[in-house]
This record gives structure tokens, sequence and C-alpha cells, in this order.
């Protein structure tokens, strides 16, 4: 079984990385910023899988750890969305500038 | 008792031998412990007193209730009726006479009378059998004993050592004698003059403390601890003046009385901090031990030391140019003028010199300088009093001159005649100040009756008042004599002292004068002016005190019809110290007569001169000095000018004053304008000095003090806050970036990470 | 009695004086506001009676040895291990051991006095607030207390972490002091005081950083140890040394405060309540003062010996002393008189320490002793005003000798006391520093001398409007007099403050060797900074 | 393998592209799911095969439904509003974006650190893997030497349960 170089899958989530940033800095909806967010999370994943044959299994306990907290985040996050979205009637973040100065 | 048995020791330790080393105090602290447990005791009657009275306060807006006080010439009330300390005892007596102001009187009002003047009397006693010993022995060097060690501080390059320590030697003797038996006349007095005041008790608080000053600052054994005489009496002269609180003229002429002397008393710090620097002590047997070794004769540091010493003398002793604060003392009760302001504080100034002879002598110019604004001082506040109207003012005027005179003297180097001339003002001018007391008493309580508002301060309101006040007016005389020179009162002889010495160094004979040579001044034409000045403010102090006593005593009575059955004669507490004091005033002179001087020596005083004696081993070290340099004055060779020249002078201020006033029919304040012409107004106003101070000074310091919190606000404090204001504008254009929206966030980390990466990528 | 010796003997007695007014603070937040001021007052009754015995038991030239407190470090060239400490009681518990931090405390003659005059104040300042503070009062005696033990313990540090934790400690309650208790620009007050005096700290902090790291550098071994800073290997350039002194006399300047850095004072003290201004003033300042007393000038001695900085510290003194009376005698607002009487008063303390000589020194410590009784007294009293006529306007006073004559008897002492009338302490401390000013710089002794006269200027006016003059408003006469307890507060002071004029002695002797030691350690940096008990040529530096 | 590799991972990365440029949420969404789907298939590849399985369970399984469960809650499927910025943003961010990538992709590329601890391998993996099991490769280090980041994990998880619930309950 012919293995996959590490460079390509690394360059795969530098890629996916860097799209999910891209889409964090243009997009307003809450909920496509978090799919963005969880985007960026699953690119380190894939670093982190596609280095454990080479380190060890390590990565792939963190990539566990990983999701697990993202599943944290999700639900709080999407939480936050619905309350806050109950004031605003909106999941748009520029109506949500609360902490500004 | 004590006093005859010492009396005993003393006749007992006379016979045994003349040892000059055996003089032993007799608990010299007792001398100071009396008058501060006198401080003590009458202090506690006195807030015992004030916690009792408040319940009893009237409304306020009763015209009355602010009234407490003696009315002096800034006064004009509505009615000047219940203006008098001793009109009512209490706040409601002026009009209704209910029983709260003839009832008993309670403890605290009643216990001052004895304690008071019972301390006085006893430290009195104390002082006459330590002075009875000293005369036994009369000892060549001072006694002095440390009590405890004050301010010891072990510097290695050069330690402070100053004790709590008591010297006792013949110059503070003689001014403790005279603190004393004068404070204790003056304290009799005010019992009659003061017990009716509601603040009776606080009022001999105070006065015993001022007595305790006083006397700290005569036996103190160093420059320190006569500064602390010299400020606590400074502190009590200002409650004094300001007793009579209420009235805000009063309370403002002890603030200036305050203020000027600290001005002085900057001069005497820094003449200490001088010493020390260059003596490494502050001990009076001490520093006259090592000035002469250690400073040059007439060099730059003694010099200044002295003159630094002389503006603490002047302020304290008020000469010129800080003179302005005694006339306005006067607000203050008649005898605390009497026994501060002429008798004792004022005198300081004059004991501080003739205690620094040694140094004054080391530095001829400062001494000139001295003898020079004494002598101005004497013409200048002689010629103010000249058309003064009222009563304490004119006694204060003299005050002025006549210390000038004692500073003309000391300046001179005549240290015995300055301190001679000291005692004797002590006398006659607290005879008269007291005097001028029992006459302002008579007058209050008579213009009391009918509620004129006349001013009963005013000469021109008197007249006449020798037939109902005989005492007072017999004393005063004599008083009057004594100051104007007319022998053979005390006050010809130490004024003739004093002149005597110009007369003198005009000729070159003065230690003074050879000491002026050597700096290279001629020092006779000097003392010519200085001796034609005070001629001729001795012609004018005869002549104002003949005008004040005309204008009182003789002529017409002004007070009116019904104010004339009212005036008598005080109780005996205030006719007695008056009395005692006249009779003082009479013979006191012939303690320091001259025996070889033309005239007086057809007197026989046998040896003559006892004060010079007396004072002696005070001046050795002056003496010393004088001989080390070769400047000891020439054999004096007694001369009849200066005596014949004061006794005309004298006798002629008299008869002018007689000549021009007695004639005439004398008119009230209402009718008798303050001035005539242009030079009266001068003078009546004193020459604008203090309006040119409150220009000059008091302005321009408020001015700067006003200008520097304007600058203390706006720009230091401003500067301060605009850094914050900074921040703040800073805080808020930050701000500006933190849009509230996360995209924009995201974006900003973006670009960190970006840069972060960048770095790591290139390193 | 042997046992009593052998505790105050003990390094515990310290100890306890900064854990119990913490305790106690604890206490009163916990007991509830209706007996907060009566655990407070019971607190600071038992600080003072434990405290006050360290006066009779305090041995001026006591040390402890080596091995209780001081370097940590073995491996120094100089035969260290000889000498002993000046100080006494002292404790030395690792804290954070590894970056060299110690709890290290200890006392010697200066800290004596300011330790004694901090706990005699506590108690004061509880009764003195007795009525004056009437909500959240568990919150406010528990600060107070707080405060208590961070002044105690800033006092009496000899590791400068522990002194700079102390520093910044002593900081939250006063702000809070001012910040919730105060007048009505409060948090104006509060902030301005807090960013103010913080801003200044933070300057020292990187110096004693930078020291720090130098010593690490130089020796290998790591201590904040009072005495390791005084290191003689750490040698410092001229530039160096002048920036470290310079950060070190600004966080200083501005606590004491000196002439151009003083503004956050006035505001602080008309806005805090009664004992907040008392503490302020009474120790707080001196914080200050004894930071160039015990840190600045012995760390830095070649920079703080330089012309210039004798120079500079000498000019400001002076300006203090003259510019701040003027200020003060057109401050219509009582409070702000007396605070910026502080401000001249101080200036006296810098005059003393910058003179380099003994009697300077020592009349600038008497300065800081006098000070903290007399301001503190005027503050009692404009308090105790305050509480019946709600003002500290002098205009809105006068006459009050009459309504209130033990009020104005003690108002008048307070005054005497505060412009150094003989008799009080103010004089012996004041002539002291004159004296000892005059020996080194003349005319800035002259200069200073006037300030005999401002004080007149500035007090008498203010006395005489509050306590003289005509009774005009119903406002002023319908008042109480002192009561027990106000007297309660003011008789300790009046003793003291004529205890110290009329015979300082004592306080003199007790502070005598810890100032010459100050003095013998400003001649260099080179040599070893404390007595050796054995033989110093054995301690001489290698070449 | 490597066509595979290959294979997924273009879907992948045109899955994600269509994820950020959706206007609807829900294509959005679906898309991402897409997304995971691959990346699921590329951990397998890299023989992470239980990473893979949770990949699709967890992620795609169960995130992403509560995604389009929350969509549909909130009905944002149908009138969204526009919510892409601008196109200066778009630019500025997506050049930002690849020179992020750029970045990565020339740190990766470069001389990769050694790993930590015991050396590694593919061939050690592999020998793990058919020692233990897919699941046991990872679990005995989870349950051994990560036991209290895992007992960590448990309070957050349960944590975030107690806080979502009380963020989206409508009032108390």
């Amino acid at each position: 079984m012919q293995q996959i170089p590490l460079e390509q899958a690394l360059g795969l989530s530098a890629l996916l990385f860097a799209i999910g940033a891209f889409g964090v800095v243009i997009r307003r909806n809450a909920i496509i910023l978090f799919m963005c967010i969880e985007l960026m999370l699953n690119a380190v994943n894939l670093a982190f899988v596609a280095f454990s044959p080479r380190s060890g299994v390590q990565g792939q306990v963190f990539v566990f750890f990983v999701i697990a907290v993202a599943a944290a985040e999700a639900a709080v996050g999407l939480a936050i969305i619905i309350s806050v979205f109950r004031h605003k009637e909106s999941v748009d973040i520029k109506n949500f500038s609360l902490l500004r100065w | 008792m004590l006093l005859l048995q010492e009396a005993a020791v003393h006749a007992t330790s006379a016979a045994a031998g003349q040892a000059g080393e055996s003089f032993a105090a007799f608990a010299p602290w007792l001398i100071l412990a009396l008058p501060l447990l006198g401080f003590v005791l009458n202090g506690l009657l006195s807030i015992t007193a004030a916690r009792r009275a408040l319940p009893a306060l009237p409304p306020v807006g009763d015209p009355h209730w602010d009234a407490h006080h003696e009315p002096s010439e800034q006064e004009h009330h509505a009615h000047g009726d219940d203006a008098h300390p001793a009109a009512h005892a209490d706040d409601h007596g002026a009009h209704g006479h209910d029983a709260h102001g003839h009832g008993p009187k309670p403890a605290t009002h009643t216990l001052p009378s004895f304690i008071a003047p019972g301390v006085l009397i006893a430290a009195f006693a104390v002082a006459v059998v330590n002075f009875l010993r000293m005369l036994a022995a009369h000892p060549e060097t001072a006694w002095v004993h440390e009590y405890w060690s004050w301010m010891p501080v072990n510097d290695p390059t050069g330690a402070l050592r100053v004790g709590a320590a008591i010297q006792l030697d013949q110059l503070s003797m003689l001014m403790t004698l005279v603190i004393t038996g004068v404070g204790s006349l003056i304290h009799v007095f005010s019992v009659g003059y003061m017990k009716e005041d509601p603040g009776y008790p606080r009022y001999m608080a105070y006065l015993n403390l001022f007595v305790f000053f006083m006397l700290t600052l005569v036996l103190g054994a160093s420059y320190p601890l006569m500064f602390v005489g010299w400020e606590g009496v400074g502190l009590c002269s200002y409650l004094l003046i300001g007793f009579w609180f209420k009235e805000r003229a009063n309370a403002d002429a002890g603030k200036k009385a305050f203020i000027v002397n600290r001005i002085g008393d900057f001069g005497f710090l820094i003449a200490m901090f001088l010493l020390f620097a260059n003596l490494g002590t502050l001990n009076f047997a001490e520093v006259m031990e090592r000035a002469p070794a250690q400073m040059a004769f007439g060099g730059a540091v003694v010099t200044a030391v002295c003159l630094f010493f002389f503006l603490g003398a002047a302020g304290k002793s008020a000469q010129i140019p800080l003179y302005v604060w005694l006339p306005d003392a006067m607000a203050g009760p008649t005898p605390v003028s009497a026994l501060i302001h002429a008798a004792t504080m004022v005198t300081a100034g004059v004991y501080l010199v003739a205690r620094s002879a040694t140094l004054f002598t080391m530095a001829p110019v400062a001494s000139l300088v001295v003898a020079l604004v004494g002598t101005a001082t004497a013409i200048f506040a002689a010629s103010i009093g000249l058309k003064q109207w009222d009563i304490k003012k004119i006694l204060a005027y003299s005050t002025v001159s006549q210390l000038g005179f004692m500073f003309a003297a000391v300046g001179m180097g005549a240290y015995v005649a300055g301190v001679f001339h000291l005692m004797t003002h002590a006398f006659f001018k607290a005879c008269l100040f007291l005097g001028s007391g029992a006459v302002i008493h008579a007058m209050h309580e008579a213009l009391h009756h009918t509620h004129s508002d006349m001013d009963a301060q005013d000469v021109r309101n008197m007249g006449g008042l020798r037939r109902y006040l005989p005492v007072t007016f017999w004393t005063m005389g004599i008083a009057t004599l004594a100051i104007a020179g007319v022998p053979p009162f005390a006050g010809f002889f130490s004024k003739d002292e004093i002149t005597g010495a110009a007369w003198d160094g005009a000729h070159g004979q003065l230690p003074l004068a050879a000491g002026l040579a050597k700096v290279g001044i001629d020092g006779t034409l000097w003392f010519g002016l200085i001796w034609g000045a005070l001629s001729i403010a001795a012609f004018m102090t005869a002549f104002y005190m003949g005008r004040m006593m005309i204008y009182t005593f003789f002529g017409q009575n002004r007070t009116g019809e019904e104010e004339r059955k009212h005036l008598h004669e005080g109780s005996w507490t205030l006719t007695l110290p008056l009395v005692v004091l006249a009779l003082a005033s009479t013979f006191g002179g012939f303690l320091n007569v001259e025996r070889e001087v033309p005239i007086v020596r057809w007197f026989d005083f046998g040896q003559g001169e006892a004060l010079h004696r007396w004072l002696h081993p005070v001046l050795a070290g002056a003496d010393q000095v004088a001989e080390a340099n070769g400047i000891a004055g020439a054999a004096v060779e007694p001369s009849a000018v200066p005596i014949a020249v004061a006794i005309l002078l004298g006798l002629g201020g008299l008869a002018l004053a007689w000549t021009m006033l007695s004639r005439r029919a004398l008119r009230t304040a209402a009718e008798e304008p303050a001035y005539a012409n242009g030079v009266e107004r001068v003078l009546y106003h004193k020459y604008y000095v203090d309006e040119l101070y409150d220009r000059v000074v008091v302005r321009t310091v408020g001015w700067l003090s006003r200008l520097q919190a304007g600058f203390d606000r706006y720009v230091v404090d401003g500067l301060v806050d605009f850094g914050g204001k900074m921040s703040e504008w800073l805080g808020v254009a930050l701000g500006r970036f933190q849009t509230g929206q996360v995209n924009t966030y995201a974006f900003a980390i973006l670009i960190g990470v970006t840069l972060v990466l960048y770095a790591f990528v290139h390193t | 009695m042997d046992f009593l010796k052998h505790l105050y003997e003990g390094p515990g007695i310290l100890t306890f004086l900064i854990a119990f007014p913490l305790l106690g603070a604890l206490a009163a937040w916990l007991v509830g506001d209706r007996s907060a001021r009566a655990t407070a007052l019971v607190v600071g009754i038992v600080e003072l009676l434990v405290s006050v015995p360290l006066f009779f038991t305090f041995d001026p030239t006591g040390t402890c040895p080596q091995s209780v407190i001081g370097r940590q470090n073995e491996g120094l060239p100089f035969a260290f291990s000889q000498l002993t400490v000046p100080f006494q009681n002292c404790t030395d518990a690792p804290w954070f051991a590894d970056w060299g931090i110690h709890f290290r405390i200890g006392l010697d003659g200066i800290s004596l006095f300011m330790v004694l005059l901090t706990t005699l104040l506590l108690p004061l300042m509880v009764l003195g607030s007795w009525t004056y503070i009437r909500d959240r009062q568990r919150t406010f005696y528990a600060m107070l207390l707080a405060l208590t033990a961070g002044v105690v313990g800033v006092f009496v540090a000899l590791d400068m972490f522990v002194f700079y934790v102390f520093w910044e400690l002593v900081l939250i309650p006063m702000y809070f002091l001012i910040g919730v208790w105060g007048g009505k620009e409060r948090v104006y007050a509060a902030v301005k005081f807090f960013l103010y005096t913080a801003a200044g700290s933070l300057l020292m902090l990187v110096a004693i950083l930078y020291v720090y790291f130098r010593v690490h550098s130089v020796t290998g071994m790591s201590s904040f140890s009072y005495f390791d800073f005084m290191n003689p290997l750490a040698a410092f350039s001229a530039r160096e040394e002048a920036l470290l002194f310079l950060a070190f006399a600004l966080a200083f300047a501005v606590k004491v405060p000196i002439f151009p850095f003083h503004t956050w004072l006035p505001h602080a003290h008309v806005q805090a309540p009664t004992a907040g201004s008392v503490i302020l003033a009474g120790v707080l300042l001196k914080m200050g003062t004894y930071g160039f007393i015990r840190f600045a000038v012995p760390f830095f001695p070649d920079a703080a010996h330089a012309p210039g900085a004798v120079k500079w510290a000498m000019v400001l003194g002076v300006i203090g002393i003259i510019y701040a009376a003027m200020v003060a005698a057109v401050q219509p607002n009582a409070k702000k008189l007396v605070a910026y009487t502080s401000v001249a008063h101080l200036g006296f303390v810098i005059l003393g320490i910058f003179a380099y000589n003994l009697i300077g020194l020592q009349g600038a410590l008497m300065v800081m002793i006098g000070h903290g009784l007399s301001t503190p007294m005027l503050f009692f009293l404009l308090g105790m005003l305050y509480e019946r006529r709600h003002s500290y306007e002098i205009e809105d006073f006068g006459g009050l000798a009459a309504s209130i004559p033990v009020f104005a008897t003690m108002l008048v002492f307070a005054a005497m006391a505060s412009i150094g009338l003989p008799g009080t302490s103010g004089f012996v401390s004041e002539f002291l520093v004159l004296l000892g000013t005059f020996k080194t710089h003349p005319y800035v002794a002259l200069l200073a001398s006037t300030g005999v006269i401002f004080a007149a200027y500035y007090m008498l006016p203010m006395v005489q409007k509050v306590a003289f003059n005509a009774l005009r408003s119903p406002a002023n006469r319908d008042i109480p007099d002192l009561d027990r307890r106000e007297l309660a507060i003011l008789l300790p002071l009046v003793v003291l403050i004529l205890w110290i004029g009329i015979y300082p002695k004592p306080f003199l002797d007790r502070m005598e060797p810890a100032a010459l030691r100050l003095l013998a350690t400003q001649s260099t940096r080179l040599a070893p900074p404390m007595q050796p008990m054995g033989d110093v040529a054995a301690a001489a530096p290698n070449p | 393998m490597i066509i595979l590799f290959w294979f997924f991972a273009v879907l992948a990365v045109s899955s994600a592209l269509l994820t950020v440029t959706r206007k609807n949420p829900v294509a959005s969404a679906i898309w991402l799911i897409a997304t995971f789907f691959c990346l699921a298939a590329i951990y397998t590849l890299l023989g992470a095969f239980f990473i893979g399985i949770i990949q699709i369970l967890v992620y795609a399984g169960a995130i992403m439904i509560l995604f389009i469960f929350v969509i549909m809650l909130l009905n944002l499927g149908n009138d969204y509003e526009p919510d892409i910025r601008g196109h200066v943003w778009k630019v500025v961010a997506g050049g930002t974006s690849l020179v992020i990538a750029a970045l990565l992709a020339r740190a990766f590329s470069g001389e990769l650190p050694a790993p930590l601890g015991h050396v590694a391998g593919p061939a050690s993996l592999a020998a793990q893997t058919a020692d233990r099991g897919t699941v046991g490769v990872i679990a005995i280090p989870l349950y051994t030497d990560y036991m209290v980041p895992l007992q960590f994990t448990a309070v957050l998880l349960l944590a975030a349960v107690v806080g979502a619930v009380v963020l989206a309950k409508r009032k108390v």
C-alpha cells in the first residue's frame, strides 16, 4: 500500500484552513461563520492525522479532543445564536456589535 | 517666711566670707514651674468654665452678644455701652440686670484670682531667694544646670548638644526679678481689671503661660532654649492680643503680631544656624568662649550673626522696620499691654543683644547698625506719639520709642545702660499702662451708666480726672516725670546714661568708636548724630507725655454731667500695683547712679553704679574681647553737658506742653479734629507706614499666593489632567478600531497570523 | 517579664503586626455592619498594645545573625557570612524561593517609629470614623485594617518583592476609602490618586527588576533581598545608576509628594473621609520619604550623591516649602489648606535627607514622626467639624472659640504644632533639618527658613477665620463641643506632640544608629554596606 | 491510494469553497457535510480509521445536524439576507488567505521537526493497529496518558450541555 505523502496532506490542510479563514472574514451570517470555523478545525485535525503515521498515535488522540471541544463549542455557540436571534430577529453579525467601545 | 530665712542665711554666709564661688541656686526650676502650674490650673478652670457657660448662650442676633471686648478706636458700636470687660460679667448683662450677673461667682472665676497672682508671687519669692544668694556670692561665672538632654545629635561632623538647662547669672537674675516682680503686680492689677470678664480664667491662664515662656527666655542656657521662650511669648502675645477674639480687629492684630514676630524669628533662626555652623555649639557659655577664638573680629560671619540676631530682636522689640505690630497690639486687655508690650516681652530683644554682648562687641558694624536703627526708631516713634489721641496708642508709640533708646544703648556697647533703661522702663511704663488701664476702667464704667457712645480711650474725652482718680493721677504723674527724664526719677538716670554714652562716643571715648575705627569707619560723627537724635526724641517724649497728662487729668472734665458722677477710683487691686510701681519709678534710678558725674556728685550715693558692678561678670567676655582687640574705651571724662541738656530737654518738653495746652479750652473728640494741618495729618496717620506695608508687602504676597494657587490649579495640575485626558483621547481614537464586527477582528487576527507565520518561516 | 522580652526579641512580632490587622479585616467584614467598628476598635487597640513594647525593647544597635536573613548564595567572593544584619526581629521565610523571593522582614530604628505611628493612628482612625462612616461599615473597617497591614508591611519589608507587593497593596484599600466613602468628587480624586502613584511605582518596578537581573548576572544568584540589592559587585555605570535612581526617586517623589508631582494630594485629601486623610497624611506620605531613606539612596549612593541630584532635591524641597505654603494660604477649603501644608512639611524632609549629615537626617526622621502627629490631629479636628457642620469651607465658620471652646483650643494647639512652635514636635524636627541643611547648603537653609514665616502666614488666618472672629451664623453656635470619644482621639496626639517637643532624646537615640548606618552606606558602593562582625581585612575583596 | 487521495482532496477543497461562498445557509451546511465526508475518507486513507468513523458520526452526523436544525428552527433557509461582504473584502481576505496557505505550505515543506518521544512510523502504526485494533490504538493512550484531559473534556461537555440549555431556553 502506497503511503500518501505527508507534504500533500499538509498542503491540503493548509488550503482548507485558508478557505475557512477566508470564509470567517467575508461572511456575516453567524451560522456560516461557525461552519467556517468548523472547517478550520477540521483542517487542523487533518494536519494532526497526517502527522500520526510519522509521530505516533498522539495526534489522533488530539483529534479526538478537538472533536469533543468542537462539539461543545457548536452546542454553546448555537445556543448563543438562538438566544441572540430572539432579541434581534437576525443572525447577521453586523447587528451584534454590543461590545463595541 | 522663706524670705526671712533666706535673709538670715544670707547674713550668715556673708559673714562667713566673700567666697565668690559658693553660689548655690535655690531650686531655680521652681521659678519656671510655678507659672506653668498656674497655667495648667487656670487652663483647666477655663475649659471647665467655658463648657459650663455653653448652654446659656443667648440667641444669635442679640446685638450685645458679640460685644464683649474692650473698645479701641477702631470700634464703633451702635451702643458703646457694654463694651467694657468689667461692665458686666455675663453676656446678657448689658441691659437686663438679672440675677445671673450678680449672683455669687462660680469657683472657676474666683480661684484664678488666687492662683494666678499666687504662683507669680511665689516665683518672685524664689527669685528673690536666689538673688540674695547671688548677691552674697557674686559668682564670676554663670550657674548652669542641665535638667535633661533636649536635642542631642551625635553627628560625627559636629555634634549638637542642646540641653534643657537653666542659666542663672546676674543678667538673667535681674530679668527674672523684673519679670516676676512687675509680673506679680500686673497679675494683681489684672484681678481687679478682668475679674468680671467671662473669659477671666482663660485670661489668667494665658498670662501665667506668658510668664512661664518669658522666664524660659531669660533663664534658658542656650540660644535654642531662648528661642523656645522667644516664640512662646509670641504665642501668648498672639492669644492675649486676640483675647476678645469676637472682634475681628483684635484677632487681626494678634495675627499681625505673630506674623511680624515670625519674620524676626526667621532672623533668630539663621543667626543660630550661622553660629552652629561656625562654632559647633549653641550654648551661651560655649559660644562666648569660642567666638573670640574662632571668628574674626569685625568679620563677615560675626557681623552676619549679629545682624540676623538683630532682625530677631527688631521683630520682638518692635524696631524699624518691624515695629508695626506693637501699636496694634494695644487691642489686647490693658494689663497685657503693660506686662507684655511694655515691661517684659518687647525688651527681650534688648536682653538678646546684651546676652550676646561678646558677639556684638566683635562686630562693630553690626553694633552701629543696631544703634542707628534704635535711634531712628526712637525719634520716629516719638514723633508719631505727638499726634495720637488714643491713650494706649500714645503709650504704645512711647514704648517703641523707649525701646529705640535701649537699642541705641546696647548698640553703642553701653549694655549696662540698655539693661538699666530696660529695668526702669519696666517700672514706669508698666505704671503708665496700668494707670491708663485704671483711667479706661473708670471711663468705661462712667460711660456705661449713660450708654454714651464716646470713645473711652480718647484723651480728648477725658480731662480733669485728677479730681476723680487721685491715686492714678499721682502715680502716673510720677511715671511721667520718670519717662520725661526729670531728676531724680528713675528714667532720668537711665536715659542720661544712654545719651551720655552717645556723647562719649561722639568724643571717641567708646570702645565701639575704637572698634569702628579699626574697621575703617569714623564713628564720632555717627555718635554725634545719635546723641542729637536721642535728645530730640527725649524732648518729644517729654512733650507728648505732658500732653497726654494734661488732656487726661487737667482742665475741665469733658465726659459730661451724668457720667461725671460715676467716675471713681477702682479697688485696691487696681491702685496697689500703681503705687508700688510709682515708688519703683521714683527710686529705681538710684540703682545705677554714677558717682563721679557732675551735678549728681552733689548727692552722695556711696560707691555708685551698683548695676555696673552687678552685671560685670556677665559682660566680662565682651570686655575681654575689647581689650584683646585694643579697643577698650579710653577713660571717660565725665561731662556735665549731656546731663544738663537732658534735664533741660525733659523739663522743657513738659513745660512746652503745659504752656501750649493748659490755657486752652480743650474740646472732646467730637469737636476737636484729629489733625489740623498736613504735618499733623502725616503724624496722625503714622507716616502711612501701615498702608505702605499693606500695599508693598501684604498685597504682593497675597497676589503672588493667588497667582501660584492658580498656577498650581491650572498649570501643574492641568498638566497632570492633560496627561489623563491624552490617554482618554487615545483610548477613544484607538477605540474606533473596535468596530464590533467579528469579521474585522478575524481579519486582524488573520493579519497577525500571517505576520507570525512569516516570521516563523523566515528564521 | 522575661517571657515578654523574649517575645519581643523574637521574629514573630512583626509578622503578627502585619497578619493581625488582615485577620481583623476579615473579622470586621464577617461580623457585619453593626459590630464592625467595635471589632475594628478592638483590633486596633490590640495592635497598638502589642506594638508599644517594641519601643522599650528596641535595641538601637540590635542585629540579626546573617543566617536568619540576608544573602542566600554561598558563592560570593566576599566573606559575607561573617556579616550580621543591622535589623532585628528578622524573619526569612521562602516564598517563591526559586526566584529568590522570600518573606524577609525586619525592624530598625527608622522603621520602628513608622510602624509605631501606624499602629497608633489605627485605633484613633477607628474612633474618628465611629460616627462619621454610616454606610457599608464592615467594608470600610475591613479596608482600613487591610490598609494598616499593608503600611506596616511596607515599613518592615526587607525583600524588594515583598516591599513592592505591600507598596501596591496599600493603594487598593486607599483607593476604595477615597472612592467609596469620599466627598462629591471622590471618584476623580481616587482615580487620580491611584493612577498617579501606580504610574510612579511602575518605574520603580522596572528598576527593581533591572537591579535584580544585574545582581543575578554578576553573582549568579537570584535574590530580591534588600541586602543583595546593595551587593557591591553589581556596580552600575554612572548613567545606569542615575537612571535607576531616577526611577526609584520618581516613584517616591510622587508619593511624598515633591513639588511638581503633588497635585493628587489636595484632591485626595479633600475628598477622602477623615480616616483616609489621617492615614494618608500620617503615614502614606512617609512611605515616599522612607523609600528615599531606605532604598533609593543606599541602593544608588553615587547617583544620589551626585551634585546634580542633590541640587535638584534641594531646589524642589525649597520650592515645596515656600510654594506650597503660599498656595495653602489662599485655599478656601480648610482641608485643602492642610493638604498643602503637608507638601511644605515633606519638603523639609527632603532637605534633611539630602543634606547628608546626621543632624539633617535625624531632623527629617523627626519631621516624619512629628508631621505624622500634628497633621492627623488637624484632619481629625476638621473631620469633627465636618460632622457638625458638613462643610470644610473656611468661610462657613467663625467664632467657634465661643461656641465650642475645647475644639478651638485643640485647633490652636494643632495649628501651633503644625507651624513648629517650640515645645512641640514641629520645632525640634524643623530646627534639626534646617540646622543640618545649613551646614551643607546655607543658602538653601536660608530660603527654607522663610518657611517659618509662611507657616504663620497660612495657618493663622485659617485659625482666625475658623476659631476666632464673630460668631455669625446660628449653625456655628448650636453645635456640641467635643465629646469624650473625640477627646480620646486628640489627647494621645497632644501628649505625644508635647513629649517629642520637650524630650525627643528617646526618639533620637533609637534612630541614631540606623541613620548613621545610612550615611555610612552613602560613601561608595565599593565598600560592604554593613558592619562586619569579624575581621574586616579578611573580608576584603580579592583583586 | 494517491489517486483516491487526490480525488477526495479536490472534492474537499471544492466543497469547502462552496461552503464558504453559498449564500443559502442550508446549502453551505450541505457542502460542509460533503467536505467532512471527504475528510473522513482521507483520514481512512491516512490509516486513522477510528477518527474517520468519528468524523462521520460526530461531525457529519451530530454537529452538522445540529447546525441544520438551528437553521431550520430560525427559518433561515428561505428569505435569508445576503451576507457576503464587499469585493474589497473578498479580494483582500482572499489574498491574505492565499498568503497564509502559501506560508503554511512553505513551513510544512521545509525541514520538519523531529517527532517527540518514541519514534513511530507508518510501520509501527500499522503494527500497533494490528496488535490492538483500530479503537485500541487510540483508546489505550487516551485512558492512560491522557486520563486527566479526558476527564476535563467530559466536564467541558457537561458544562456545554448545561450552558446550551440555559442559553437557549426562553425565559426563566
